[in-house]
């Protein structure tokens, strides 16, 4: 059960660590993505945040993009890790690393597994800004949803 | 029967807990299990249309039948990922 | 003029280090492209590759393509390291790193740079596999040919 | 007028010189300096369509003219990157 491409985690992230659960000898391409605890927001200076999931359900939620993912793109190796619990600015909350015999479909594949992270994965940021905190809410999370899965490939291609 | 109930981020504050035990009526869905928090934290009808659920650790419809023993979970939208692009939809 | 994001080196690469000369607290999104050596090409075991550079112009071009990719995506930071010498199976040949505020933005110069450095940056392979060893010849390196400029925007869209 | 050019990849091993110089006439052009490197090296006419070529380290026109004391440099097809997706399109 414990895949070690697919973590909810409180430690820090390790792209490298992250790219080795998937590379192999034929794999020319590697693309990654990092999410990165901005110091702005909506015009609001933010001072740190707090990522909360639901853990075991965020796990699946992996395991579900990198199938989804693997329909399209059959030669993909993906993983993802998002971090949990307080993190500071600069830290990295969210490493995804796509790797394949061929360029576009890393990129195809890194760039799908953001979009459906932030549509479906049950993980919630609570940002702490200068004058107060407010819990960020953005998509309802349905997988089965197809337009918001359409959507998602529609930014890949 | 009886079901626990997980909260998260803003539900969880608005109950003040992150887990509730419900006795529900037999053949009672997840439908019923949320009615019955929306009847006693004022805040969650906020979220009726926009709150989706899982049902030990799968995800789940609001019809979905519920069973002696379940874990039920209430997730509000959802915001993973990184705070590129958001562009402050949240609710203070 | 020597700039840490443009680098061509007959040291091992390092993704995390390529990041960081483009990252700052204003980013959330860091997307890389790693290129790694496959051990097969064109149906021939590749045993290793030998890169060669003309390396003054081949940093001018890196600086190049990153003016290039800031007439599009004024947000974007980017950063690319290119190796030479001999390189083992499974060894990084190239890293490019794209920072920005947006995603969008990130993914779509680091595809766009990888491109580029295909068609104009004077670095070459040399082929080791079973059996013997080959020159691989791409294209005719013209920055000025707007087709190629145009080719690789599209792969970014 | 004297000028340094410089060779790499397979033009380097045909010369079997990654270096070489010349003495050109006044008036010349990057052209005149291939040229004179086709009369000497068989295998370079090969290239004579997929050349690129740089003056003093900057992207030239084989039009491009010379003076004395440049360094001209002749690039054949470039490959740079990493290896996924190319063809074989390689020269043995």
């Amino acid at each position: 059960m414990s895949d070690p491409r697919f973590r909810v985690t409180s430690d820090p992230l390790d792209v490298t660590a992250v790219s080795a659960t998937v590379s192999s000898a034929d794999c020319g391409a590697v693309t990654t993505f990092v999410g990165l605890v901005r110091n702005e927001n909506g015009g609001r200076r933010v001072l740190w945040l707090e990522y909360e999931a639901y853990e075991p359900l965020a796990v699946k939620s992996f395991i579900r993009i990198d199938e989804e993912a693997g329909e399209r793109w059959p030669s993909v190796g993906l993983a993802i890790h998002h971090r949990i619990g307080r993190l500071e600015i600069g830290e990295a909350s969210v490493v995804i690393a796509a790797t394949s015999p061929h360029r576009a479909e890393a990129f195809a594949a890194c760039r799908y597994a953001i979009e459906r992270i932030k549509q479906i994965a049950p993980i919630w940021k609570h940002e702490h800004f200068e004058g107060g905190e407010i819990w960020i809410e953005g998509a309802t999370a349905d997988p089965m949803d197809e337009d918001a899965r359409r959507m998602a490939f529609a930014q890949c291609t | 029967m009886h079901v626990t109930i997980r909260l998260f981020a803003r539900l969880r504050e608005m109950a003040g807990a992150s887990e509730v035990q419900r006795t529900l009526a037999d053949g009672s869905s997840v439908r019923t299990a949320w009615e019955s928090l929306v009847g006693e934290f004022p805040g969650f009808d906020d979220y009726s249309r926009a709150v989706s659920c899982a049902v030990n650790e799968e995800y789940a419809r609001m019809t979905t039948p519920l069973s002696d023993g379940d874990e039920v979970a209430f997730l509000p939208p959802v915001s993973g990922g990184s705070l590129e692009r958001e562009k402050g939809k949240g609710k203070r």
